[in-house]
């Protein structure tokens, strides 16, 4: 239940984020036993490269605690979507904080919202859909991979989260979003291989009042065809682009300072070998406060296209 | 329905401008047209209107058009190409010199032609018959011309409600400098990482943004939850442009608490001890004013402004309930300063480091902190600073590219010019 | 002549770079006297911002040095590409340094090299690739518009560098690059709109020994098309990409530093209110030596595609 | 023709690898792949070999096996996709389960398949074959399946000459810190705004880039041109590897000369006071190696390193003729240093500031300079330092970003990953 709102202590069945390092947190379930491959009821141990850790032992404790493992130690953080996209299993590709983040301004979500989405994936960007539109918002989210909606369903649920959300199984470019939800939305974002077919189900989905709609694709010709079948149908505002994150790397580093003035003058009186590497390279050292990109980078995400559908066009 | 004392959004093309329509006296200006907004009166959002020319005067910078509008329908929207029929255009530009003489049109033609049709297409289409290299030009360069031309003759313009991202968009354009640089990128990552949302209690520090910061997390907070912001500025009054603008319900807009820097962390640390409620009127500098009916004007947030004369004059006979509120405001804040928060948000023009140590340890533990800078070796120093010290975790300094798309037939590309910062945002997460 | 090799003193005719500051320059020509309209010939006078130049008095002076304006100064530099492609009227879109500097080391332009090149455009490029093959090598470049052709060509002559290159006024779409450069280029250069339609006239034009072939584009379908027709013929290391060069804007920031502390303890006992002000806000200024990018950046110039063709490929 | 002695560049798909040919002995390694080189002798460069299996041992990391290359035509080199036929696809992934129970061999049988027969697409025939989800993959899926079975299995080796655009790749990807970080963009860069061409003299200095940056500015000297430069460094040897791997002409190799940067400055400075010839036996640092027959080791540029005795031995017999070579290679570059250079480009670790001081006056009036670092805050600083001194002007600071794409039939995109760092250059030009 640990995703609804902000609380202070980790309670039986909170999924708690264990943070070790900036590359490298766990989330996990925050109950005493598990039920091993056998059957049998185990104590839940988790295994972490600094040893490991009981996790009865951390229910009852306040969250951004530090917590003893065997061989060290580590936090527990409540978790979030930002925290959970990144210690999610990669059931698919998902998308990331900035993109994410690009798609709720642009899509306007809000408390109160209404908003269709479709692939489902592994839940990553439901959860900030429905961080964004709850307590009075609703969210539907459909994907046509049966397995795949029925976890994100439950998972919802575990997360307190299912007062909030509708998970669909449906194949949405061939079926459409289901009539219920013709002139509900107001905002569909689209994560499909062929985002141009589902539009006109998108156009049917959105409200009367109008509404925004976005589409997200690896390859330009999706949003292509994409943008040709939004312009046929009357969206307007449509616009395309990339958001690309950079991280800075900050740290000091020490260089060395060379002094090549003593060259002008002539070298000492010949006082042995020995001394000679000295004299040649005086050198001091500075620190340096640094910034640098890491060695790679993000190169390309997928494109986010936004549109507009105007108010009052006729869904005849 | 556009309602008088309403902020609305003027879109011309793809030219937008948020205005205030206070009175129906009240014009707009777009270049060198002003527009009477007089009709706009109880018509629904995003309507068009058309721009008839009522009168020419000849100012300094040229012809100074005044301008009623009308409704209009959207079928007297339709592409200027269409209208034209233009359809022979040359392969390549390889016989086009440019010698300035393509135009038979003088630019005094063009003023009467202007002034005696009321439609951009009868313009442009003048244009085109006097232009002695538009067939000879290729589609493409075609397209571009009629476009160049249509921007400026373009006669309608669609009235929309203020939201945060029609402002962010308007406010950067028209001045960075004014929200502190802060892009639309960054905007929304700094609601993604504050978690700002319809649970919870948020602090966010600015020194100035127009507003568009609280109206930002106030409109992730949403209309009838349980959310609180209290939101602190360093100056007498808080810049609210853009939070006024949404007009949001005053439930809503009650739950963000703006407060003086200074004098609510007073406040905080000394209690009843700090103002004696009977000092009330001499706290000129840490006078808040109250949360409603505000001025829009932001005051410099370094020197004590001279508007800050004008509205103690204004707000003379309330001076007293007005100064009440303040130190009600102070208190909200405090009590909420007491119980700690579940985020910190700031965007500072000073340097942040201090005012982070005094801000953080009201921050719950397993929170997020966000810290925007438009200067990254400020970040770097207060990157390492948190580190050293042990409070703050996942911490990470990030920027980002953002690049839109030319997406046309035949024609797609990256435009061709991005905004060069999107700022620096400082993440972690508090630790116990 | 300024342009064929390092000089150290401008002699009459020289091409020199007036460099008032990083966003004012101008070539002019050393010359003492000019025509003006009239056909009347009169002193040569160069009109500034910082006011005039006669340019008789920069005859016979070292590059580098500084000269005197009627209200200001300037400094004289000897031209080379990148200070010429700056300067130049814009008679076509240009290509920028980072863009050519990738062209060069991909197609592996050194001296000795024969390289085709079509547009000629304003000749920006031919004067990089002059610089790279002169004195042993060889540049033929092509435009379809005779005048721009014509001017390139005598350009080049007053430059000192018409000996290393052959100007062709020539539709290459249409008409290639003619039968004599059969099998002589070492590497191919396309700026056009349809590249594709060009590249059966570059393999034909590449040595049967191989070499290299670029085509720079704004629009990437223009990039598609060519590389279809790239792989059709037999092309390989077919690779595309987009260099984009960002300045760094570097000033030193004085910043506010702010003290909260004060505000823990009672304020001092009531001496006037004039005094309020200094005790609320204490603040101190630092100084910081910082860098950002400019307020806007070039977001696209072009996509640059290269290939290879393999030696020995038959070309019937 | 592929010599004896030559480096040559191994290309399998699209890795590539420098190597040296140093005897008919020698063997290459690609991975667990060991090839024999004997058989590249005399054949022509970009010939196409086929790697046939001699024998397998069992090592530590799996199996290792031994190959010797066979001359190949290239038609032997058709695409894997026409050779296999393969047609049927699914629509999508909706019905794939990965449990990883796809492949119905298993890895021995692979092993075995892969000894017994030499093609790739035969084993890749297989694979498929047995894979229970290869037909109700997508086409996107296949092709992606398909080009990592190739790039694991693939039998065919390419021999090229190495060029400055091979070496960058190579250098770039095995091990970036090698060549300082210098990225291709940034190569071609340098190149560029150093002006550097086949006439005029030229000034280097450089911390060790495997010798990448003086063979690129030797390669846009040319052949048979008047072009010289002077190539210091702060070492014992100068790295070259990337010299020797061009095998440039004796009288190309020969306008490159190295010199040791103390060395050089203290020739430059004090002339014949600085070095009686006398002195011979006793400069062990500052000794320079002779220019063409050089070892490709660099020495850390830091400590003397102990591959410096080991070359003191080797040339034991030589020593009094090669200590007089590298006095002769002082006084040259001494000679050229009096008469000044047409352009100054520095790669250094340590902090340019004194460097640049030192080598400054050296360049003529109006000629570029070009200072690389990946460190982005020294050249900050020493931007200020030349905007003050007045003595270098049209100061930038610039990086790049470089992007990739992946161009391909409805699967247009950038690549997803892309290099961080490009380094920075501060240029300029010098005043008189």
């Amino acid at each position: 239940m640990s995703f609804l709102k902000p609380k202070t202590h980790i309670e039986q069945g909170d999924v708690v984020i264990l943070y070790l390092s900036v590359n490298s947190m766990h989330a996990i379930e925050a109950v005493p036993t598990i039920v091993n491959k056998k059957g049998e009821t185990i104590a839940h141990i988790f295994q972490t490269p600094y040893g490991s850790l009981k996790v009865q032992n951390i229910i009852g404790v306040e969250y951004g605690s530090r917590v003893e493992l065997s061989k060290g130690w580590a936090h527990v953080l409540q978790p979030n979507p930002e925290l959970w996209t990144q210690t999610l299993p990669h059931r698919t590709q998902i998308i990331y904080t900035p993109d994410i983040s690009m798609i709720l301004h642009q899509l306007e979500v809000r408390p109160g919202a209404v908003v269709v989405e479709s692939g489902t994936g592994s839940g990553s960007l439901s959860h900030y859909f429905l961080r964004a539109l709850k307590p009075t918002g609703h969210l539907h989210t459909f994907d046509f991979h049966e397995a795949r909606a029925d976890q994100a369903r439950e998972e919802f649920k575990q997360h307190g989260l299912g007062d909030f959300v509708t998970v669909y199984h449906r194949d949405v470019c061939n079926l459409g979003f289901t009539s219920a939800l013709d002139g509900a939305a107001d905002a569909v974002f689209l994560d499909l291989p062929a985002p141009d077919l589902a539009v006109p189900h998108a156009f049917k989905a959105l409200k009367l009042s109008g509404g925004r709609f976005c589409s997200f694709s690896p390859c330009i010709e999706q949003s292509q065809r994409c943008i040709e079948m939004l312009t046929k149908l009357g969206f307007n505002e449509i616009c395309s682009m990339e958001v690309l994150q950079q991280e800075s790397v900050i740290k000091t580093r020490t260089l060395p300072i060379i002094d090549l003035e003593f060259l002008k003058e002539p070298k000492p009186a010949d006082n042995g070998t020995n001394d000679e590497n000295k004299t040649k390279e005086p050198k001091e050292l500075k620190k340096y406060l640094t910034s640098s990109n890491p060695q790679v980078l993000p190169g390309h995400t997928g494109f986010l296209t936004f549109a507009t559908l105007p108010p009052n066009i006729p869904k005849a | 329905m556009i309602q008088l004392g309403d902020y609305i959004v003027i879109q011309r093309q793809k030219y937008t401008k948020l205005q205030k329509f206070g009175s129906l006296d009240a014009t707009a200006t777009l270049g060198k047209e002003h527009i009477e907004l007089k009709s706009l009166l109880d018509q629904p959002y995003d309507s068009t209107f058309k721009m008839c020319v009522k009168e020419t005067k000849s100012g300094k910078r040229g012809a100074q058009r005044q301008h009623s509008l009308e409704l209009c329908s959207e079928n007297e929207l339709r592409s200027i190409r269409d209208v034209l029929g233009i359809s022979s255009s040359g392969a390549d530009n390889r016989d086009i010199r440019d010698n300035g003489e393509a135009q038979a049109l003088k630019s005094e033609d063009i003023e009467q032609l202007r002034e005696a049709c009321n439609e951009s297409s009868k313009i442009i289409e003048k244009l085109v018959e006097n232009s002695k290299t538009f067939h000879t030009r290729t589609e493409y360069s075609q397209d571009k011309y009629l476009l160049k031309k249509e921007k400026k003759y373009f006669e309608f313009v669609q009235i929309r409600q203020p939201t945060i991202r029609l402002m962010v968009d308007i406010f950067h354009r028209q001045d960075a400098e004014k929200i502190m640089g802060i892009r639309v990128d960054t905007l929304s990552q700094i609601i993604s990482y504050s978690g700002v949302s319809g649970f919870g209690s948020y602090l966010l520090y600015e020194s100035g943004t127009n507003g568009l910061l609280p109206a930002a997390m106030l409109n992730s907070m949403g209309a009838n939850t349980e959310a609180t912001l209290v939101h602190m500025h360093p100056g007498n009054v808080p810049q609210k442009q853009a939070l006024l603008a949404l007009k949001l319900p005053l439930e809503q807009q009650q739950r963000c608490i703006s407060v003086n820097l200074y004098s609510v962390l007073r406040e905080y640390y000394q209690g009843d001890k700090a103002e004696p409620v009977t000092e009330t009127a001499e706290q000129p500098v840490e006078q808040e004013e109250p949360v409603e009916p505000l001025s829009e004007e932001g005051s410099d947030p370094i020197e004590p402004s001279s508007k800050k004369v004008k509205l103690d004059e204004s707000t003379n006979s309330h001076k007293k309930s007005a100064q009440l509120r303040w130190q009600l405001e102070n208190k909200r804040a405090s009590e909420l300063m007491q119980q700690k928060f579940d985020s910190l948000v700031m965007a500072a023009k000073e340097h942040p480091s201090n005012i982070l140590q005094a801000l953080l340890p009201l921050v719950k533990p397993s929170r997020p902190i966000v810290i925007f800078s438009t200067c990254k070796e400020l970040l770097q120093e207060t990157y390492m600073e948190l580190k050293t010290s042990g409070k703050v975790t996942n911490l990470h300094v990030t920027s980002n590219w953002l690049r839109t798309y030319q997406i046309l037939p035949n024609r797609t590309h990256p435009e061709v010019n991005m905004t060069g910062n999107s700022g620096y945002l400082l993440t972690g997460y508090t630790l116990k």
